[in-house]
């Protein structure tokens, strides 16, 4: 075994945005071992000042290709919360449709062409596609039919056009909704396929584990697996939580590190972890029986804290997601959809929204004045909230896992990263705004 | 012919029975607020009182993008037809004038046929105006009633019922899809009669100050005009006007490939004289590079150009359409033209 | 005849234009029989400096980055910008609207002046460099994207629309946003979206930038003909205003 | 009852193919093709018309044809200028073009018969007009005097060289060149096309002009015709527009109400006079 380790991976590949990896090992002692974001920092709180309430989701749905949706989703959440505006249940449940799509997408493209080319030893997911042509071609069927899903209820895959402040512009009509749930209901069973193909690679996960803080949303009312709605939660809460929403900046603690553009968080202890394990840790007896099912297929157990079961949490969420979305389907349809109109007029208010990106927790608040143009914004990204716990991982995992080599190390801790799902160009966007009493 | 009449209810049927013929039906229907022509699923969607649609019908004749060919790349070309049965139900007269007119420039000269086998193929049912637009001028252009290019003739009577006349052999076909029905009285008749009479003074919501088949000698006198800068200087050469004229037929084509690199279509898709290179050549020349030049254009093929090549039928048929399309609202071919002719009867 | 070889690089931007690559799911394949992707970050392991097409996406926004697009340049036979962020600057121009130092304090507070965190004025990549052709977009349609290469692996010069999005908007039948009394760029924005924003009900705020030669000047007084105030256009120009192409 | 669909007509749009027979480069830009139709028939044309010339998959685009029917086979000459041109300039011997057409008017070779033919050619616009000198030259008796004066921008884009030069040489025909801008290699004319009109030595205003080249030169010559006394009927010009159908439908080509793919390219310059777009 090599007693010398130099890794330095500029630029990790397969995930979004730009990190690097950093460890020096010296006669078996580590002098450096860092996990560091010098993507380009873009400003978004500094740029969204003086534009108008509601162009705010437009705006920030660019800080991330990815989950623009949830960005989107986040921001009118907290324009409703300034403006003091209600939606109807309709938009809430077409809402809520909308943002599952996201979670299908980001999750399949996540662990079907991301991180499946690491469990079956390929450098991409172009070599897979003659290893494993039926399972790539069912991760391509449920990743297409997600875009869809997403297209159908926002106009667009990424960036959505119809989500505004107060409703929709623009929905879909009842036959729409009713192919879509036949579309639904036909990629359970190319899910259950692609589950059962991860399941047989499974052992390629690394066995590591380190106990740490995991925090997510929780509903209560109605209780649901949270994704979309609720308060904020943690699995270090011993009766001070759950905590609102308008408070996520005493949960979240930014601070800068000199190894990263994107800054750093912690709450209950020196880093926390978000994401779909998280909200498995904290949510899981809500799960739908599938989902249940695809868990339990892979032994995954609320209070995991193997960081590499974040994928097969993934998974389950996956199965959760098409589930109820065919039940909200269901439950609009035996309404009627019903064009409603949105009128909403400014006023001066200070609102925060959350909602469960696919890879974590993200909270938006904005502040805004009387004719509606935003003076202050602050945004906390779910990737960024995962940085210092990823170092964390690093600073166990790079002494249990020393005896793979240099080759082997660095695989493993590019495995590591890729499990976060780490999205860099979103992260890199956050601030601590003064706001202006 | 005869003329038949149909309660509300016998009429639904007979539309229905359309929708069950396995022919396409596209019928007006409404769409955020306004109407436009599409595929009809039921009876109950079709909107006899509709106004204006934002498109013509002439995306049915003239397909925004029409295949003409397919090919294999650097190689031969093979000859498409995209033409299929269908009922074009509703048409206003003015949309029916503007078909026609088509029809005579794609079928003089040079015979296109994947223009006229697409409306050879074409039940054309057009429909007497019931709710004039908000800005439609038909009466000043002649076009408000019709009494050709149309295979069925639809009026719809104050109390609902709907007069229906075949013109053609292929209309009496149409009406044999029709359940039960009764002849109309010389009342009826004399109640579509009104109609028109009314049409014809009533759809003028602009009125043109002269005779249509003035407009040509006017033009003659007009090429130099103040009013084309004037008007031109706000023009965002958008093309909006073009795309909604049911008279605009110009088209441009392109090559597209399919991912094999070997095999592809020739397509042609619509244009429009106002857009800015729609004139412009290799070495980046633009024969109409001025706004005012491309806006001068269009209004002199409605009143001039075109007629000279349709014999003398003005190439404007009143619709209103570009009035509304136009966001800088200077597409009014009637204050234009009325403009036109104040100076010349000053000068 | 070896395939053409094709590297993609990311810049500052949210990498929704490579996402809409990806989404091209099958048809990937058939580009990939096409070409060597010899570089992407976002999707492969793999990396190279031979390279004949090289696509950037994202603006530049650092001086190091400002040496990376040079390099890149030098290395490739022909250059495309991808999306709004790379072809025009996108939405971080919005950026430029304010002073840089104030910028960078309002986001990293006292910390703002930790080198790591130094940021220029946003620049499109042909500000840096020639830039052969542009996709624009925020996000690419991905049909285009696919059309542009197909285009260029046959030797063809990929027609980009030069004429403004109320053209496809009128195809796409829509009533028109200034018909509710709502501003909308259409008029003079490039087209090439197929109207996606107007016909979800949005109005278009101008992501794949001014045509060639757009009529700005009669926007003010085409304001005044529907009541609104040249102040209502003002936030509403080119991607909310930022300073790319003319402005009011 | 509906006729049309019983005559099953040939699409206007369908291009047959032809065969490259030989290929030349005439000097940096233009190519010159000799074309053979697959079919076997050659095409019926007279000098003055075009054809719509096809590569699948990248597109179609007007170009003149420069031979004259008295000989075999198409002869054209293409300019590299964008992406139709630059793929058509890759083409071998044997390379295969879609053809269409021929299209539009043509020179008045019936008209002009006993009288005086002055031809005025500004670069590439030598292309169309040689069709017509070449025509004219195999019916030799019909005609009166020959008088072709060649102006380009520069010595090296002059194109048939060899031909030209063997124009000189005839004793039945004038031939005068001029190039914009002096050059080494050249010891004639130096100047814009129109500093040979003073030099045509046949009574102008009884000859017929022929004129084709790029669109600023056409102002300038006829001025000099004007000076002349040429009479408006007695000009031809030949006029280059944006041009997609080729046969009347696409309205690109238009100028005021004429298209040029059907009334021209070649017009009587008398018949231009309420065409204000045209020069
Ligand atoms: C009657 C007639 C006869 C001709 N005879 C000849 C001849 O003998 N020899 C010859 O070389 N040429 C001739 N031409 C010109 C020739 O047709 C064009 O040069 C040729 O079609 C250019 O095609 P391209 O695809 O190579 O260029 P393109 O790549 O299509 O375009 C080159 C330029 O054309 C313009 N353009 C073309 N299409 C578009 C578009 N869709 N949108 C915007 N701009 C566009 C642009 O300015 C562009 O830069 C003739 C033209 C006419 C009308
Ligand atoms: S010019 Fe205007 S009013 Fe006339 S037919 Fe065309 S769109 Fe209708
Ligand atoms: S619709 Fe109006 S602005 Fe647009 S091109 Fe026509 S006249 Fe000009
Ligand atoms: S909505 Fe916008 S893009 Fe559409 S026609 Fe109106 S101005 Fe043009």
């Amino acid at each position: 075994m090599s007693k010398n380790i130099s890794i330095n991976v500029h630029h990790i590949t397969r995930v979004e945005g730009h990190g690097n990896i950093v460890v020096n090992v010296k006669n078996g002692t580590i002098e450096q071992c860092q996990w560091q974001v010098p993507e380009a920092p873009r400003f978004f709180e500094a740029m969204v000042r003086g534009r108008r309430f509601d162009d705010i989701q437009t705006i920030v749905s660019r800080i991330c290709g990815i989950c623009s949706i949830s960005h989107s989703f986040a921001a009118i959440k907290a324009v409703e919360d300034a403006l003091g505006l209600e939606i109807t249940e309709q938009a809430d449940k077409l809402r809520l449709l909308l943002h599952y799509s996201e979670i299908m997408q980001s999750h399949t493209l996540h662990v079907g062409y991301l991180v499946s080319p690491d469990l079956f030893g390929e450098k991409s997911v172009v070599p897979l596609v003659s290893k494993a042509p039926e399972i790539v071609k069912k991760i391509i069927k449920i990743h297409r039919v997600a875009n869809q899903w997403s297209e159908l209820l926002a106009g667009r895959i990424t960036h959505p056009i119809t989500v505004i402040p107060g409703g929709f512009s623009m929905i879909p009509s009842e036959q729409q909704l009713k192919d879509l749930k036949k579309q639904l209901e036909e990629i359970v069973p190319d899910l259950a396929a692609v589950c059962e193909a991860v399941l047989s690679v499974a052992d390629k996960f690394p066995a590591f584990e380190r106990e740490t803080e995991y925090i997510s949303l929780k509903q209560d009312n109605p209780p649901l697996y949270a994704l979309f709605h609720g308060d904020i939660t943690s699995t270090d809460c011993n009766g001070d939580g759950p905590v609102p929403v308008r408070e996520w900046e005493r949960v979240a603690n930014e601070y800068v590190t000199p190894q990263s553009t994107a800054k750093w968080t912690r709450w209950h202890r020196d880093a926390f972890a978000v994401g779909a394990l998280a909200r498995f840790n904290n949510n899981a007896e809500l799960l739908s029986p599938l989902a249940k099912k695809v868990a339990d297929m892979f032994g995954l157990k609320k209070g995991n804290c193997n960081p590499f079961m974040n994928s097969v949490a993934q998974l389950a969420e996956c199965a959760f997601v098409v589930e109820n979305a065919i039940q909200t389907i269901d439950a609009l349809l035996s309404k009627g959809l019903k064009q409603e109109k949105v009128k909403v007029s400014p006023r001066a208010g200070r609102g925060s929204g959350c909602v469960e990106a696919p890879r974590g927790i993200l909270f938006h608040t904005y502040e805004f004045n009387k004719n509606g143009e935003c003076v202050a914004a602050n945004i906390c990204i779910p990737t960024n909230q995962n940085h210092a716990n990823i170092q964390k991982d690093f600073e166990k995992f790079v002494p249990e896992f020393m005896h793979l080599g240099e080759d082997g190390l660095r695989h493993g801790m590019e495995m590591l990263v890729r499990a976060y799902d780490p999205c860099i160009s979103c992260s890199t966007h956050m601030l601590n705004v003064t706001f202006v009493k | 012919m005869s003329v038949l009449k149909f309660t509300r209810e016998q009429f639904e049927n007979f539309v229905s029975a359309m929708v069950k013929s396995g022919q396409s039906v596209m019928a007006p229907q409404a769409k955020n607020g306004r109407f436009a022509f599409g595929p009809l699923q039921s009876a109950a969607d079709l909107r006899l009182d509709y106004d204006v649609t934002i498109l013509p019908p002439k995306k049915y004749v003239l397909p925004q993008t029409q295949t003409l060919l397919e090919f294999e790349v650097g190689g031969a070309f093979r000859s498409v037809d995209s033409s299929q049965p269908m009922i074009l139900l509703g048409v206003h007269p003015y949309d029916v004038a503007a078909i026609s007119q088509m029809d005579e420039l794609f079928s003089q000269d040079q015979y296109d046929k994947h223009y006229m086998d697409r409306r050879c193929k074409m039940t054309i049912v057009a429909l007497d105006v019931v709710t004039p637009s908000e800005n439609v001028f038909a009466s000043s252009m002649g076009t408000a009633t019709v009494r050709k290019g149309y295979d069925l003739l639809l009026t719809v009577l104050k109390d609902g019922s709907v007069l229906a006349e075949a013109a053609t052999e292929k209309g009496q076909q149409l009406l044999k899809l029709a359940g039960s029905s009764t002849p109309a009285s010389e009342a009826d008749l004399s109640a579509r009669k009104a109609i028109w009479e009314s049409n014809e003074k009533n759809l003028d919501k602009h009125v043109l100050k002269c005779k249509p088949s003035y407009l040509p000698k006017l033009l003659d006198h007009s090429y130099e005009h103040a009013v084309w800068e004037e008007m031109a200087r706000l023009c965002y050469s958008c093309g909006s006007c073009n795309q909604v004229c049911p008279t605009c037929y110009c088209f441009d084509v392109q090559d597209f490939v399919n991912w094999d690199l070997k095999t592809g279509r020739r397509q042609r898709c619509w244009d429009g004289c106002l857009l800015e290179n729609f004139a412009t050549v290799a070495g980046n020349h633009n024969f109409r590079k001025d706004r005012a030049a491309r806006y001068r254009h269009r209004l002199y093929r409605k009143g001039k150009y075109v007629p000279g090549k349709i014999g003398g039928q003005i190439a404007c048929v009143g619709c209103g359409r570009c009035i509304t399309a136009c966001t800088a609202k200077i597409a009014n071919p009637v204050e234009v033209y009325n403009r036109l002719m104040e100076d010349t009867e000053l000068g | 005849m070896s395939k053409p070889r094709v590297a993609i690089f990311d810049f500052a931007c949210c990498e929704g234009c490579q996402l809409q690559i990806v989404n091209l799911e099958e048809e990937i394949l058939d580009l990939i029989n096409l070409v060597d992707v010899v570089e992407w970050r976002e999707a492969m392991s793999e990396q190279s400096h031979d390279y004949d097409i090289a696509i950037i996406e994202g603006s530049i926004t650092r001086p190091e980055d400002e040496k990376r697009v040079l390099l890149i340049r030098s290395r490739a036979k022909i250059l495309i910008a991808l999306g709004a962020c790379a072809a025009t600057g996108g939405v971080n121009k919005l950026k430029n609207n304010f002073d840089m130092k104030e910028v960078r304090q309002c986001v990293y507070g006292k910390d703002a002046d930790l080198p790591h965190l130094d940021t220029y004025p946003t620049k499109a990549v042909d500000e840096i460099v020639e830039v052969d052709y542009k996709i624009h977009g925020c996000p690419i349609e991905n049909s285009e994207f696919a059309r542009v290469i197909r285009a260029l692996l046959l030797g063809k010069r990929p027609m980009v629309p030069d004429y403004p999005v109320c053209v496809e908007c009128k195809a796409k039948e829509n009533v028109c946003r200034w018909e509710y009394g709502e501003t909308c760029l259409g008029p003079i924005i490039r087209a090439g979206c197929g109207a996606r924003c107007p016909t979800a009900g949005f109005r278009c705020f101008g992501c794949r930038g001014y045509v060639d030669n757009p009529n700005v000047e009669a926007a003010r007084e085409v304001m005044a003909k529907y009541n609104l105030t040249e102040e209502d256009l003002k936030t509403r120009m080119v991607l909310f205003g930022s300073k790319q192409g003319p402005t009011l | 009852m509906c006729e049309c669909c019983n005559n099953h007509k040939n699409d206007i749009y369908l291009p047959q193919l032809a065969t490259i027979t030989k290929r030349r480069m005439l000097n940096g830009t233009e190519l010159y093709l000799h074309l053979e139709m697959d079919s076997g028939k050659d095409l019926e044309y007279s000098p003055g018309q075009f054809v719509e010339v096809s590569v699948a998959g990248i597109g179609e685009g007007p170009i003149s044809i420069s031979s004259s029917p008295t000989q075999k086979g198409l002869e054209l000459v293409i300019r590299n200028v964008g992406s139709l041109t630059r793929v058509i300039h890759k083409l071998e011997v044997g390379g295969k073009l879609g053809i269409r057409g021929p299209y539009g008017s043509t020179y008045p070779v019936e008209q002009a018969k006993g009288k005086d033919l002055v031809f005025i050619c500004g670069g590439i616009g030598l292309v169309p007009q040689r069709s017509f000198i070449r025509y004219a030259l195999d019916h030799r008796n019909d005609y009166g005097k020959i008088i072709v004066l060649i102006g380009t921008k520069c010595y090296t884009m002059r194109l048939f060289r060899e031909e030209i030069a063997l124009w000189q040489q005839r004793k039945d025909m004038t031939v005068m060149e001029t190039i914009d801008e002096a050059h080494d290699c050249w010891d004639g004319n130096v100047g814009v096309v129109t500093t040979l009109i003073p030099k045509i030595e046949s009574d102008l205003p009884s000859s017929l002009v022929m004129i084709c080249g790029p669109p600023v030169m056409y102002k300038f010559v006829l001025m000099a015709l004007a000076e002349a006394e040429v009479p408006e009927d007695r000009i031809y010009v030949n006029l280059e527009r944006r041009m997609k159908c080729g046969v009347g439908k696409c309205g690109h080509c238009q100028i005021n109400e004429k298209y040029v793919c059907q009334e021209g390219p070649v017009f009587r310059y008398s018949d231009l006079a309420l065409v204000p777009e045209a020069i």
